[in-house]
């Protein structure tokens, strides 16, 4: 690869990230990082993917990023909506994670009592 | 793996010394380097007997005793002293009924101490092999330690 | 200047944030200009008041009065109405004046802050190439590979005035050049990872969250200083940092940003990364790079430096996580852009860790010179449980206990030198009114017992003398005598030891006694009864 | 020349090499830094504090011993800070040190002990805090005791660097770390070869032989023992040390006489049993010369070189010559020369040797070792032991006689004598070698090429028009080395440049032998062989050929060199010992190794 690929690759990829590779509306993101998962991430993202594929829910993708920094509120996810700003979760529990998908990302309605953070996109 | 696949995965550069023991030792299940495995790393890089004794025993990380096929690594730094390590340290004892450094009668865990693990924020803290467990409480850890009692059965 | 007229508070929280207030904010400026009234009424972000469900809110002062439920059409009417005429509009005011409305900043870890080295961590898929290009990613090593030489990426890293973050605060400009200009061709760039300095996790956070930003900072770093080679030492305790480094070196390698002819250059770079196994001592440069050769980790005796005597006794340099991965930006955004974040002798930003009996332990990165205070009681929320605070361990186990009267302190290498302090891995252990001093300083003792590698007098001997000291004094059977002993000792294991570690416990011994002396002196009374110390 | 840098150490300004350290020139400027690691003759490792000193502008002090010098460096070696600190880091170490000076094999050769004293150290500044180790005896030649260790590493880098053996390494880490071997499995159990180097640098009492004070006393207060001693070349030449003489002083006279005073029924001399040697081995080298036999021959009366070769090198075991060293030479015919020439039943015969060597304790005690009928010789004592003996009898050497020794196999010549150092063996042999070639005396006797303090000596010899090349190397690191070099010669080309070669285990050679008192450094062993060569140019004889005891031996009982019962009697062979270094040599070892 050269110097000028690299500058495509940015150009495509950074379209990409924009559309959230096109096909989902809505983007969950959890933070896989040790502490996270110390905390019991994996539960939490084994919950979103469970609850997402019982709803049948097509335009919804999980993805994972690494920690934020959040210790005391892990732990913790983001969810990205086309258009709104995002929405940071903290302290989930699976149980949680079920609940903002049926409220937050079905029905509109974000579960302000675990809402940590909501900053610009 | 094998000693022997772990041996011919690295070159016989000594700078592997490192790795070929932690694979060794991660492909024992009893989480341990034998005499034999000391013996057979020293005749591949051309090292002295001595000399991997001397590195296996510096690290933390490596024992030449068996170990349980779990090994609980409570963090006991400062952080995680502040927030109740001991308290956690001596529920594990009781409900092991194993002292620190010790393996359980069936084999299943081994209790060891541990520095810092890097996950402060969610102290008091601890590893099950390379697993992170934080905000330990004692029902937490009662719980996690019969999920990998029966994990193990 | 003038004085404003009126004061307008525009919480900013989960809620009014949802309903748009950013947009709000903005409606309301522009119709202010409109009518020249920027001047006179002073529109002000705050945090939340407390009040949730009632969508936008906002506060007027002198009046102080509350509104709720705002909307953008709203706003003709209040400026016209209130601002203007001085009549406040009824039916958009929020019935009850909340309770425990408490002008304030956002408070906890969401507080803004300077993120430089973690602008991605948490943000993009650690494990996806693309997404950290697509953020910019890889941008920096572009910009050196086609315009600029060593020496001029070199000449930057050192007017930006970046120094080590792994403690010692070292300029990384003039290690680098060292290293370049230290005789031989074969050069090697050593990324300090084996972060074990308790209280600390910014370099994982980096590596599980960033990994190709770190990546990006050594092969710079490895271009300016002549290296062929890398490596990332990792602590083997850190299983997904170092399963996070090899996908990104691995997906580096498949985009040719590593290997022969880095992008088609003339620039060969290869990189990999080594695992610890459990010592401490490893993060000391020496015994590090005794333990990458495959060696008990021993450190040796400095000078000759790592610079010119290194790894396989050739010229390199190693460099901590933290101060590679801030290269990349300084490389993006030029020195000088750096140079405006932080203080004069300390520009950038540093991570922070805030633990211990804190509303919100967590990381943060926050200007270099942030107080002490700002971060524990803003960005850590104060003390949990309504507690006093007692006093602050800064700078890891090898830091200083710091009592109530030092909390101005700016946070920066030099700052912290007045106090006799250190800036260490930036970690602060906060401890609340409860607990006991004695025991504390006992963890920190054990811990340093535990680490220390016996290879000096000094450090194996004296480490575990303290060890029996400071049991003597948990125990009670401590006399005054034995305090100064430990005091004494810490200081001629400072001066004698013959690494950092053993030269580590005169802080804490020193302050913990010295800060905290009354408490140390109750213990030594047999009677007395400290439930930390179990008796 | 080398690039000088001047610097200012105490106010003085001294000019040493770039590559100096601190100590060095402070010993130049004549100012004393006190230290206990450091080493001459080591590598230092910077490992106690205690030579620390403060250089301007420098936050802490620097250890003197391993800190290079620069340009304009402004030195202080000693200050109330430093004293303190000296002090603290002494009060440390003896915290943690089992503190039985008096009762201790070291006492008054011990370096801690001596810097406490120095220093004025108080005992109790500091809680003690020794956790008790258990003693390492599994060896037959040396014991360690952990509990005096100061984790100083000399027998370490000894071990490792020096002698290229690495049977111990420092162990786990911290308080707990330790010197330790493979699996701890003990010295007995391990590459060690018992060349007791480490007992000889090891600064306080946590390495000594094993000793056999005790069995010696018991066989000599025993009235139906008939007690006979041997001494080695090289002892002649320490024993004065251990009594305020000059080093590299000859005391045979007063040795002989200390001896009887010690209660020895019987005093010969291992030099006898050297030119005896000297006979075997010279003719196997005329044989294999002659024969085309297996070259080069090498030397093999050093037991810490031939476990060393056992182990490491088994595939060179076939050109190691079979003569037995000259301790089990002698030990042998004590009990059937000597016992038949006496007329005493051998199994009442208690055979004593007097060595430079910790290695003899286990060359002694070898199973082959018995060509008597019984164990050829029954005690080694070391120089350090034989003193010990000799102090605990309230005997001062310098106040005894001059005797003369038995004459059975107490007479010798200056070629005997000067096997103690290194080179001595090769020079002594080729003495007799020319003889039994050329059938004419050597005329300049003195070979000086394989003289001195060298690693590695070579000489090409001239006999009578044979050119032959020869090689000698002491300390095992050097034997590694130039073994290495001929291994790859023979594979390579089936045959080495050498035709013979000496190999001592020590430094040195005995002088230097792990045995000899603590604290000789590699200057006292060059002195102490120079001490040999001046004795045998003051001998009468200096061919082994000429010593009438010899002619006599094998008019009377041997027959010849080579003869059928030298065989049986003085020849032995080799093991295999791989197992304890993992050598990988286990092919070539296959193919040559196996002729005995």
């Amino acid at each position: 690869m050269k110097l000028e690929d690299l500058r495509k690759i940015r150009e495509k990829a950074e379209r990409e990230l924009k559309l959230r590779e096109g096909k989902a509306r809505v983007k969950i993101v959890v933070g896989m990082g040790t502490s996270g998962i110390a905390a019991g991430a994996r539960e939490v993202l084994k919950a979103f993917l469970d609850e997402i594929e019982k709803r049948n829910l097509q335009d919804v993708m999980v993805t994972q990023s690494g920690e934020k920094g959040l210790s005391s509120h892990e732990p913790v996810a983001e969810v990205w909506e086309e258009g709104k700003p995002v929405v940071v979760y903290g302290n989930l529990t699976p149980e949680i994670a079920r609940k903002v998908i049926a409220d937050h990302i079905v029905n509109g309605n974000p579960v302000t009592e675990y809402v940590i953070e909501v900053r610009e996109a | 793996m094998t000693r022997e696949e772990v041996l011919n995965k690295y070159g016989k550069s000594k700078d592997n010394l490192l790795y070929i023991l932690h694979d060794i030792q991660d492909s024992n299940p009893r989480h341990y380097l034998t005499e034999e495995d000391l013996k057979e790393v020293a005749k591949w890089l051309e090292l002295p007997y001595s000399y991997v004794h001397g590195v296996a025993t510096f690290y933390s990380m490596f024992s030449l005793k068996p170990r349980g096929k779990y090994i609980i690594r409570v963090c006991e730094s400062p952080t995680c002293h502040l927030m109740g390590a001991s308290n956690i340290i001596i529920e594990l004892v009781k409900s092991l009924g194993v002292g620190i450094g010790e393996t359980t009668k069936d084999e299943i865990f081994t209790l060891e101490l541990t520095s810092c693990i890097g996950v402060c924020g969610v102290a008091p803290a601890m590893m099950i092999n390379s697993e992170v467990y934080g905000n330990l409480t004692s029902e937490k850890i009662a719980q996690i330690i019969d999920e990998k009692r029966r994990e193990s059965k | 200047m003038t004085v404003p007229r009126m004061h307008v508070l525009l919480p900013f929280d989960p809620d009014t944030l949802l309903s748009g207030v950013k947009e709000f904010e903005k409606a309301l400026l522009d119709e202010l200009k409109k009518n020249n009234l920027e001047e006179e009424i002073k529109v002000l972000e705050t945090g939340s008041i407390g009040v949730t469900g009632r969508g936008i809110l906002m506060v007027v002062y002198p009046e102080g009065v509350y509104y709720a439920n705002l909307k953008i059409a709203d706003i003709p009417r209040l400026v016209g109405e209130h601002f203007v005429k001085g009549r406040p509009v009824k039916d958009l005011l929020l019935g009850e004046v909340p309770a425990r409305f408490v002008k304030r900043e956002k408070v906890g870890l969401v507080r803004e802050q300077k993120r430089v080295v973690l602008e991605n961590a948490g943000m993009i898929d650690p494990e996806n190439i693309d997404e950290y290009i697509a953020v910019g990613g890889y941008e920096a090593l572009e910009k050196v590979l086609s315009s600029m030489t060593p020496e001029e990426v070199i000449e930057e890293v050192k007017k930006s005035g970046l120094r080590g973050r792994g403690g010692a605060g070292f300029p990384t400009g003039l290690k680098w050049e060292f290293t370049r200009k230290a005789e031989g061709t074969e050069k090697y760039i050593i990324c300090n990872a084996d972060e074990g300095e308790p209280g600390t996790f910014k370099d994982r956070l980096i590596m599980e969250g960033d990994p190709h930003k770190l990546l990006e900072g050594m092969i710079i770093a490895g271009y300016a200083i002549g290296a062929q080679k890398g490596y990332i030492y990792v602590r083997g305790e850190y299983e997904l940092s170092i399963r996070r480094m090899q996908k990104a070196i691995d997906d580096a390698y498949k985009y040719n940003i590593l290997g022969k002819n880095v992008l088609g250059t003339n620039f060969t770079f290869d990189m990999e990364i080594k695992k610890g196994a459990g010592a401490y001592v490893c993060g000391e440069e020496t015994a590090l790079i005794e333990s990458l050769e495959g060696k008990r980790g021993q450190p040796r005796n400095k000078p000759p430096y790592p610079v010119t005597h290194g790894l396989w006794m050739k010229p390199t340099s190693v460099n901590n996580v933290e101060t590679l991965a801030n290269v990349p930006s300084i490389i993006k955004n030029s020195a000088d852009w750096y140079r405006s974040i932080g203080t004069e002798k300390c520009p950038g930003t540093k991570v922070f860790t805030i633990l211990g009996h804190v509303v919100y332990p967590g990381l943060i990165e926050v200007e270099m010179g942030t107080t002490l205070r700002d971060i524990i009681f803003n960005y850590g929320g104060g003390i949990k449980d309504g507690k006093k605070f007692k006093g602050a361990l800064v700078g890891g186990a090898a830091g200083v206990f710091l009592p109530e009267k030092f909390l101005d302190v700016k946070m920066d290498f030099d700052s912290l030198k007045e106090y006799k302090a250190v800036l260490g891995s930036g970690a602060i252990l906060v401890m609340n009114e409860d607990t006991c001093m004695v025991d504390m300083l006992f963890s920190i003792i054990r811990f340093f017992k535990h680490e220390s590698c016996g290879q000096c007098s000094p450090c194996r001997i004296g480490t575990y003398e303290l060890y029996s000291l400071i049991n003597k004094v948990r125990a009670g059977e401590a006399k005054e005598s034995d305090l100064e002993t430990m005091i004494n000792l810490s200081e001629i294991m400072f001066k004698s030891s013959f690494c950092p570690l053993g030269q580590s416990l005169v802080m804490p011994v020193k302050s913990a006694i010295e800060n905290f002396r009354e408490e140390f002196v109750a213990h030594l009374d047999k009677n007395y009864q400290c439930e930390k110390c179990r008796r | 020349m080398a690039e000088m840098v001047k610097l200012f150490i105490d106010g003085k300004e001294v000019e040493v090499e770039k590559n100096s350290t601190i100590l060095d020139a402070a010993k130049k400027a004549g100012s004393y830094i006190p230290t206990l690691c450091y080493h001459p003759d080591l590598s230092p490792t910077g490992a106690c504090g205690v030579c620390v000193v403060e250089i301007e502008g420098s936050p802490t002090p620097k250890r003197s011993c391993c800190t290079p010098v620069s340009q304009g460096m402004k030195v202080t070696t000693n200050s109330k800070s430093l004293r303190e600190i000296r002090k603290t880091i002494v009060q440390l170490l003896l915290s943690d040190h089992d503190v039985t000076c008096p009762t201790c094999s070291a006492n008054e050769k011990c370096e801690l002990q001596s810097l406490a004293n120095y220093l004025g150290v108080d005992t109790n500044g500091l809680p003690a805090i020794l956790e008790r180790k258990p003693l390492d005896e599994t060896s037959v030649s040396i014991v360690r005791d952990p509990n005096k260790c100061i984790l100083c590493g000399r027998c370490v880098t000894v071990c490792s660097e020096l002698q290229t053996v690495s049977a111990i390494t420092i162990a786990e880490r911290g308080f707990e770390a330790v010197v330790d071997t493979f699996f701890s499995q003990g010295l007995g159990n391990s590459s060690c070869v018992n060349c007791g180097q480490c007992t000889v640098f090891c600064p306080t009492g946590a390495l000594s032989e094993r000793s056999e004070i005790d069995m010696v006393w018991d066989a000599l207060l025993d009235p139906d023992k008939v007690v006979v001693v041997q001494e080695a070349p090289s002892i002649r030449a320490t024993l004065g040390e251990e009594f305020g003489m000059e080093v590299g002083t000859v005391t045979v006279g007063k040795m002989y006489a200390a001896l009887r005073r010690l209660g020895f029924d019987v005093v010969f001399d291992t030099n006898f049993a050297a030119d005896l040697t000297i006979m075997e081995e010279a003719n196997e080298l005329v044989e294999r010369v002659k024969s085309g036999g297996p070259l080069p021959l090498i030397t093999s009366c050093s037991p810490g070189w031939i476990k060393f070769m056992e182990t490491f090198f088994p595939d060179l075991a076939k050109y190691v010559s079979t003569c037995k060293s000259p301790q089990q030479m002698f030990g042998t015919l004590s009990k059937t020369y000597f016992a038949e020439e006496a007329g005493i039943d051998p199994s009442k015969i208690v055979s004593v040797s007097i060595m430079p060597c910790t290695a003899k304790k286990f060359e002694a005690r070898r199973p082959e070792m018995r060509d008597s009928g019984f164990q050829d010789v029954d005690y080694v004592l070391t120089t350090r032991e034989f003193v010990r003996m000799l102090k605990s009898a309230g005997l001062d050497l310098k106040e005894l006689p001059d005797e003369r020794p038995d004459e059975l196999m107490g007479m010798y010549t200056g070629a005997a004598t000067i096997f103690g150092a290194t080179g001595g063996v090769m020079e002594a042999a080729v003495r007799t070698a020319y003889w039994m070639i050329t059938g004419k005396e050597l005329e300049n006797l003195d070979v000086t090429a394989v003289r001195g303090m060298a690693g590695i000596k070579e000489a090409e010899l001239d006999i009578n028009g044979l050119k032959v090349k020869v090689a000698v190397a002491h300390g095992l690191g050097n034997a590694r080395e130039l073994l290495t070099k001929v291994r790859k010669q023979i594979e390579e080309t089936g045959k080495s440049e050498y035709a013979f070669i000496e190999i001592m285990a020590c430094p040195g050679g005995c002088v230097g032998g792990g045995g000899q008192p603590k604290g000789s450094t590699f200057a006292m062993r060059a002195r102490r062989g120079e001490g040999l060569y001046a004795e045998d140019k003051s001998l009468p004889l200096r061919r082994s050929h000429e010593n009438p005891a010899i002619k006599r031996i094998y008019e009377k009982f041997l027959k010849k060199p080579g003869s059928g019962v030298s065989h049986k009697l003085l020849h032995t062979f080799y093991y295999k010992r791989c197992d304890l270094s993992g050598c990988t040599i286990e092919s070539v070892t296959e193919k040559h190794a196996n002729h005995h």
